[in-house]
C-alpha cells in the first residue's frame, strides 16, 4: 500500500475547531426502557433483599448457576430448582478504578472484581463456576501485591431496610 | 463444521482500502464508509458497478448515534440497489465482515462483495467511554456504575497472576506497537516510546495505564473479496481465505477463568481446521492478534496458539514478536499504534496481512518470507472469538 | 452431485409471544422458549447438532449497547459458532442458506425477536435512525411521515384511492380473526375505516401496524440433512435481499416506489431459475402500512404494475381469491415485532406450506412468498420463495 | 424456563434502563459543511453528477464518483406530501404537520421539509418556494428553512 498510496484520505479537526464548525448538529434522542427481569431475575432480586443469594439448578448436568438462569447455557434444557448458596468465596480477580462509568477521575479510588463463591458442584480449577462480579472492600495495596488474588471473602450487606431488590443491597465482598 | 471436499472455487482478497485514524474527522460515518470503499475498489481497478453485494460492519450505534447504523451507513458502503447486510459481534466485527464475505461468495450467491468496516467514536459526549456503560446486563450488572477499562483490567490482573507477567512485561507490547506504527500512514498514536513511559503515564484501572490502551478513534476500512475464477482477471497475486472462525462465548465473562480466551481458541481451531493447518506456532509467518490493550495481544496470541498458554510475555521480551523477528505480530503497528475505530481497526488488520502477502507493505513489509498469516479480533463481555486464516 | 447443488429447507420453527406485551418473559427468556420449541420441532439437539446459529437484533431496540452478548445463551449457542445479524430475521435466513451453500455447514439455526413493549420512547428511537443533518432536526414528530410522502406518491401514480388503502386494511384485519398470532385483528367493514380520523395522510390508524412482542426461531438443514430429519421439509427456492439507499441519503429514494422489493424479488427468483413472476399459490406480503401491500406486491411482480388496487376491488386478494394475501392477518393484524417481523412472515408461509396453519389454512398450496421490509426509515427490504 | 413461570404482576420486576449520553455531536461533512455555509446566506447548493443534480449535496454520487457543488436557483417542485395528525403513540398533534418532499425543477432528488401551503392547494407538482429565517437566527442547519410555500 504505502509504496503506491502517499496520502489517504480523512480530513483530523481539533476539537475547537469542531465546534466551531457551521451546520454543526447536537442532538440525544431520548432511549429509555422498563427491562422486564422476568421469573428467575425477579426471584433472585427478591432474594437479596431477604439476604439471600439465590442460585438454580440444571436438571441435565447438575450445575447451579449463580446469578441464576432461566435455562442451562450448557444444555439448553429450562432449569428446575431454587438453591440457596454459601455467602462466602474467593476472589478471582480484583482490580482498583480511579475513573467513573463516564471517565472522570474519582476521588476516592475502588476495588472491583469477581468472586467465585463455594458453590457445591464446580472442581477446583475449573474453568467455569458460580459467582458475581461486584465491588471489594480490601486494601487496594492487597490488590497490587497480589495478596487479593485468591483470597476467602464474604457478603457484607446493606442494612435490611436500605435493600431494595437490587444488586446493590449486597455493599460489597469483605475478606473473611 | 466439516471440510468440504466438492468445493472448486476458493474466495479470494483482491483490493483494501483505508481512511487516516483520527481523533475527531469532518467527514460524517457514510462519508468515511466511502472513502475508504472507494480507495479499495480503485485499488482493484473496479467500479461500484462491477460489485454485486454489500457486507459492512460496525459496532455499537451509540458511538456514530445512529439507530439502525448499518442502513445509515449503506450508501456510503456502496449499498445503492445491492444486497447489503450489517453482521455484528462487537469488537470482533472487524475480523468477522471478510468472514461473512467469504460465505457470501463461496456460497455461489455473490461473485465480488465489497467489505466496509466504519466505526465514529468522536461523536458520543462526555467521553465515547460512556457507551460502554451500556454493555453491561442492564439488571445485574449496569447499577454498578462500570467503565469498560473494568473488565480490561480485570482480565489483565488475572493474566498477571495466572502466568506470572508483570506490567513491565506486558508494556512491551504497547512499545512494539507504537514504533510499528510509526511506519504506517493511517496512525493515530504512532510513538517512540519506552516501558517507563507506559508505566508513569496515568492510571486508569489499575494495572491498567493509558499506554495500555487503544486510543479513542474516527475511521474505516474496506475490502474487496472475490471469486477466484474473479479474482484471476484482477489481479496477479490474489491473496487466498483459507480458513474462517468464529465463536461466541456465554455472556456470564464473571463465572469464567479469565486468565486464557477460550472463546479464541475455539474459533483459532476452526479456522486451522479448515485451513488445513496443524501447528499453527511452526506454520504462520505472520500474524495480527487483536490488540485494544496491550495485555490482550499476549492473550490472543496464546489463544491463536501461536505460544504456549502464558508463554507470550517471555517471548515479547525476546523480541520474538518485532517486525524482524521470528513470528511478527501487529506489524502494522495494531490498534495501539494505528488507532482503534473499532470495527475497522479489525479490518484494518486483515488488509494489512493482504499488503504484507502481497509483499506491498513498504516499511512495514516483515523481514522473512510469509505464506500463511493470521488475525483475529475479540468482542463482548470476553465473548466474541473471530479468527481468519489467509494466504498467498 | 455437488454441495452447490444441494438445495435448503427449513426443518423447524418455534414461536413465542405474539402479544402486545410479555411481560412473564425477559428478552431472552423468550427466545429461549421459541429456539427450545423450534429443536424439539426438527428433533434436534442445539447442543451436538446446530453448526452455527445466528441471531438477528439491533442495538437500540434492545436498549443494550453490543447486544450480541446476550444473544449466546438463550439460542443454545454459547461457545459456539454464533454470531448476529444487525438486520431483519430474513435477513438471517440469507446468511443460513449461504452458510449452508459453503458445505461448511450442515444445519444452522436463525433466531429474531422484538419486544417493542420494553422501549419507553419509541418515537425517539425511530427519530435516532433518521439522517441527523438534513432529516432529523425537523420538526415533524413523527418520523412514520416516510410511508405518508411514499404512499401518496404511490396513488398519484397507480390510481390506487384512498378507499383502496382502508380496503386492505379490512381484508387483513378480518383475516385475522382466524389467527392465533393477530393480536391486532377486528371484525370491521369499510365504512369503520372510512369514517375514523388519520393518522398519517392518507392512512387512519387502521392502516397502520401497531408493534407487538415475539420471539421466532427457525432450523434450516442442507438437503441430506432435511430429508433426514423431517417428512415435509419447506424448501427455499431463492431468498433475496436489497438496499436502494442508505438513511443517511433517503433523498436517493424514488417515492412511491420500492425498488429495494424488486431488486430483492429478481435476486430470489434468478436463484430459483425464474423469469419473473414466479406463480405462487399465496404471499405474506409486508403491510405494516396498508398501501404498502399494494406497492409491493406490484414490485415484486407478483401482480402487473397499476394492477394491485383493482385485484384488491374484485376480491383476488381475498383469501378464496385468485392470489390469496396475507391470508395470517398480515402485520396489521399480527403487529410489527422489530427484526422479528420478517420471520413472523416467513413463519405464516411455512405453515401454510406444511399444512398446519390451522384456521387460516388454504388448500392445495405449493409455493409461497414472503416480501418483507425493514420499515421506516429504512430502504431495505428481503424477498424469499417457498415450496414443498 | 418454560414450565415455572411466576403470573402474579407483583411478582414480576420492571427495572428501568436507558441507552443515552449527554449529547451527540454530529459534523456536517464534506458537501455538509458547504451547504451549511450556502444556508446561512440564504442559498440552496446542490451536487451535480455528470449530466444529473442531487439535492441536498451528499459529497459523493450514487456511481461513487465525487459531485461538484453548484447553486440552485430552479423552481421548486412538489414530489410528494403527508400530513401528520398522530404522534407514534396515537395522541392528536395541536397542529398537524405538512410534510413535503421539493425537488429542484431539473434535479434527480430534492429536500425533505415542512411545507405551508393551505390543505386544499396541497397536490403532487405544485410550485413552492423556500423561505429562510432571518439572517441573524441561521445556524447552517437545515431548520434555517423555515418551510416552503406556494412560489
Amino acid at each position: 500500500m504505502s509504496s503506491k498510496i502517499n496520502k489517504l484520505p480523512g480530513i483530523k479537526l481539533k476539537e475547537k475547531e469542531m465546534y466551531s464548525l457551521i451546520g454543526l448538529v447536537e442532538d440525544m434522542p431520548q432511549a429509555k426502557y422498563d427491562f422486564a427481569a422476568g421469573t428467575t431475575i425477579s426471584k433472585f432480586l427478591e432474594g437479596l433483599k431477604e439476604g439471600k443469594i439465590l442460585g438454580r439448578k440444571c436438571p441435565k448436568c447438575g450445575r447451579i448457576f449463580v446469578p441464576p438462569r432461566s435455562y442451562c447455557e450448557w444444555c439448553h434444557v429450562a432449569t428446575n430448582e431454587w438453591i440457596e448458596v454459601p455467602q462466602t468465596g474467593e476472589i478471582h480477580t480484583a482490580v482498583i478504578t480511579y475513573i467513573s462509568t463516564k471517565r472522570e477521575k474519582i476521588e476516592r479510588p475502588e476495588v472491583v472484581g469477581t468472586i467465585k463463591l463455594d458453590v457445591p458442584g464446580y472442581r477446583d480449577g475449573e474453568y467455569e463456576f458460580a459467582g458475581l462480579f461486584h465491588k471489594i472492600c480490601v486494601d487496594p495495596q492487597d490488590v497490587i501485591s497480589g495478596k487479593a488474588i485468591g483470597m476467602k471473602v464474604k457478603v457484607r450487606w446493606k442494612p435490611k431496610e436500605e435493600r431494595k431488590g437490587n444488586i446493590l443491597d449486597i455493599e460489597c465482598f469483605e475478606p473473611l | 463444521m466439516r471440510s468440504n471436499i466438492f468445493m472448486k472455487d476458493r474466495v479470494a482478497i483482491v483490493g483494501a482500502g483505508i481512511t487516516t485514524f483520527m481523533r475527531r474527522a469532518l467527514e460524517t460515518p457514510r462519508e468515511l464508509a466511502w472513502e475508504a470503499a472507494k480507495m479499495a475498489l480503485d485499488s482493484a481497478g473496479l467500479t461500484l458497478s462491477d460489485i454485486d453485494c454489500v457486507v459492512i460492519g460496525s459496532a455499537p450505534d451509540t458511538f456514530d448515534g445512529m439507530h439502525l447504523k448499518g442502513e445509515y451507513l449503506g450508501d456510503g458502503s456502496g449499498a445503492i440497489n445491492k444486497p447489503m447486510t450489517r453482521v455484528y459481534v462487537g469488537g470482533g466485527t472487524g475480523v468477522f465482515v471478510p468472514e461473512s464475505a467469504y460465505w457470501h461468495v463461496a456460497s455461489g450467491v455473490c461473485k465480488k462483495v465489497l467489505v466496509v468496516a466504519e466505526e465514529k467514536m468522536s461523536p458520543a459526549h462526555p467521553h465515547p467511554q460512556y457507551v460502554f456503560k451500556y454493555i453491561w446486563d442492564p439488571i445485574i450488572e449496569r447499577p454498578l456504575g462500570p467503565n469498560l477499562l473494568w473488565i480490561f483490567a480485570m482480565e489483565m490482573r488475572r493474566y498477571m497472576a495466572k502466568c506470572g507477567a508483570k506490567k513491565e512485561d506486558i508494556a512491551l507490547v504497547s512499545v512494539k506497537n507504537k514504533r510499528n506504527a510509526l511506519d504506517h500512514p493511517a496512525a493515530l498514536t504512532a510513538a517512540n516510546i519506552t516501558v517507563d513511559d507506559v508505566l508513569k503515564s496515568e492510571t486508569l484501572v489499575w494495572p491498567v495505564n493509558l499506554l495500555d490502551v487503544s486510543p479513542v478513534t474516527d475511521g474505516a476500512a474496506a475490502l474487496i473479496m472475490t471469486s477466484e475464477n474473479v479474482a484471476r482477471e484482477i489481479t496477479d497475486s490474489p491473496v487466498w481465505v483459507d480458513g474462517i472462525g468464529f465463536t461466541l462465548e456465554n455472556q456470564h465473562w464473571y463465572n469464567r477463568e479469565l486468565a486464557f480466551p477460550r472463546y479464541l481458541n475455539y474459533a483459532a481451531r476452526m479456522a486451522y481446521k479448515m485451513a488445513g493447518i496443524e501447528r499453527p506456532w511452526k506454520e504462520i509467518d505472520v500474524a495480527e492478534p487483536y490488540d485494544p490493550f496491550d495485555y490482550k495481544e499476549l492473550h490472543h496470541i496464546e489463544g491463536l496458539m501461536l505460544a504456549r498458554p502464558c508463554e507470550a510475555w517471555k517471548l515479547v521480551r525476546e523480541g520474538y514478536f518485532d517486525r524482524n523477528g521470528e513470528l511478527p505480530t501487529s506489524p502494522s503497528g495494531g490498534l495501539l499504534g494505528v488507532g482503534n475505530p473499532i470495527a475497522a481497526a479489525g479490518l484494518m488488520k486483515v488488509a494489512e496481512l493482504f499488503w504484507q502477502l502481497r509483499y506491498e507493505a513498504g516499511k512495514r513489509q516483515v523481514k522473512k518470507p510469509v505464506h500463511k498469516a493470521v488475525a483475529n479480533a475479540w468482542g463482548d463481555l470476553m465473548q466474541a472469538g473471530t479468527v481468519i486464516v489467509l494466504s498467498n | 452431485m455437488g454441495v452447490l447443488m444441494s438445495r435448503v429447507a427449513i426443518v423447524g420453527v418455534g414461536w413465542y409471544g405474539f402479544k402486545p406485551t410479555t411481560i412473564d418473559v425477559s428478552f431472552q427468556d423468550m427466545m429461549f422458549e421459541s429456539s427450545a420449541r423450534a429443536y424439539a420441532n426438527a428433533k434436534i439437539d442445539p447442543r451436538y447438532d446446530v453448526d452455527a446459529f445466528v441471531d438477528c437484533q439491533e442495538d437500540m431496540w434492545e436498549g443494550i449497547a453490543i447486544s450480541d452478548e446476550f444473544a449466546p445463551e438463550p439460542i443454545g449457542g454459547a461457545l459456539r459458532p454464533t454470531f448476529t445479524v444487525a438486520g431483519d430475521g430474513l435477513e438471517g435466513i440469507a446468511h443460513a442458506y449461504m452458510l449452508i451453500k459453503t458445505g461448511h455447514f450442515n444445519v444452522v439455526s436463525v433466531e429474531s425477536h422484538g419486544k417493542p413493549s420494553e422501549i419507553k420512547t419509541l418515537q425517539d428511537i425511530y427519530r435516532f435512525a433518521l439522517d441527523p443533518l438534513h432529516v432529523r432536526p425537523l420538526d415533524y414528530v413523527n418520523p412514520l411521515f416516510y410511508a405518508g410522502l411514499d404512499a401518496v406518491a404511490y396513488m398519484k401514480r397507480t390510481g390506487a384511492k384512498r378507499e383502496h388503502l382502508a380496503m386492505v386494511a379490512v381484508k387483513n384485519k378480518n383475516n385475522g380473526l382466524s389467527n392465533e398470532r393477530a393480536s391486532f385483528s377486528t371484525r370491521i367493514d369499510l365504512d369503520y375505516v372510512l369514517s375514523s380520523s388519520y393518522s398519517i395522510y392518507p392512512m387512519t390508524n387502521y392502516e397502520i401496524a401497531p408493534f407487538s412482542d415475539a420471539s421466532i426461531t427457525f432450523v434450516l438443514a442442507n438437503e441430506d440433512y432435511a430429508k433426514k430429519l423431517t417428512e415435509n421439509p419447506v424448501w427455499i427456492e431463492g431468498i433475496g435481499y436489497s438496499t436502494e439507499t442508505g438513511t443517511g441519503a433517503t433523498e436517493w429514494h424514488e417515492w412511491g416506489k420500492m425498488k429495494s422489493f424488486r431488486s430483492a424479488a429478481l435476486m430470489a427468483y434468478k436463484m430459483a431459475n425464474l423469469n419473473g413472476n414466479p406463480q405462487v399459490d399465496f404471499a405474506e406480503i409486508e403491510d405494516r402500512f396498508s398501501f404498502m401491500e399494494l406497492l409491493a406486491l406490484e414490485e415484486t411482480m407478483l401482480v402487473k404494475e397499476g394492477e394491485a388496487h383493482k385485484m384488491l376491488e374484485k376480491g383476488d386478494l381475498n383469501r378464496d381469491g385468485f392470489l390469496p394475501v396475507n391470508p395470517s392477518g398480515g402485520s396489521l393484524s399480527m403487529g410489527v415485532q422489530l427484526e422479528a417481523t420478517g420471520l413472523s412472515r416467513l413463519l405464516e408461509a411455512y405453515l401454510q406450506l406444511t399444512g398446519k396453519a390451522g384456521n387460516h389454512q388454504l388448500k392445495n398450496v405449493r409455493r409461497g412468498l414472503v416480501a418483507s421490509w425493514r420499515g421506516v426509515p429504512t430502504y431495505t427490504s428481503m424477498v424469499a420463495l417457498l415450496s414443498v | 424456563m418454560s414450565y415455572d413461570k411466576r403470573n402474579r404482576m407483583e411478582d414480576l420486576v420492571i427495572f428501568p434502563g436507558e441507552q443515552e449520553v449527554e449529547k451527540y455531536v454530529y459534523t456536517p461533512g464534506i458537501h455538509g459543511l458547504e451547504f451549511a455555509k450556502g444556508l446561512k446566506e440564504g442559498k440552496i447548493l446542490g451536487m451535480k453528477c455528470k449530466d444529473k443534480i442531487y439535492v441536498p449535496p451528499k459529497t459523493f454520487c450514487p456511481d461513487f464518483t465525487q459531485g461538484e457543488l453548484i447553486e440552485i436557483n430552479d423552481e421548486w417542485i412538489l414530489v410528494s406530501y403527508t400530513i401528520v395528525y398522530q404522534d407514534m403513540y396515537k395522541n392528536n398533534l395541536p397542529n398537524p404537520k405538512i410534510i413535503g418532499v421539493i425537488k429542484p425543477k431539473n434535479a434527480e432528488t430534492g429536500l425533505i421539509h415542512l411545507l405551508n401551503v393551505p390543505l386544499d392547494k396541497l397536490e403532487i407538482g405544485i410550485k413552492l418556494k423556500p423561505v429562510f429565517k432571518p439572517e441573524n437566527e441561521r445556524n447552517g442547519t437545515i431548520n434555517d428553512i423555515k418551510y416552503f410555500e406556494l412560489s
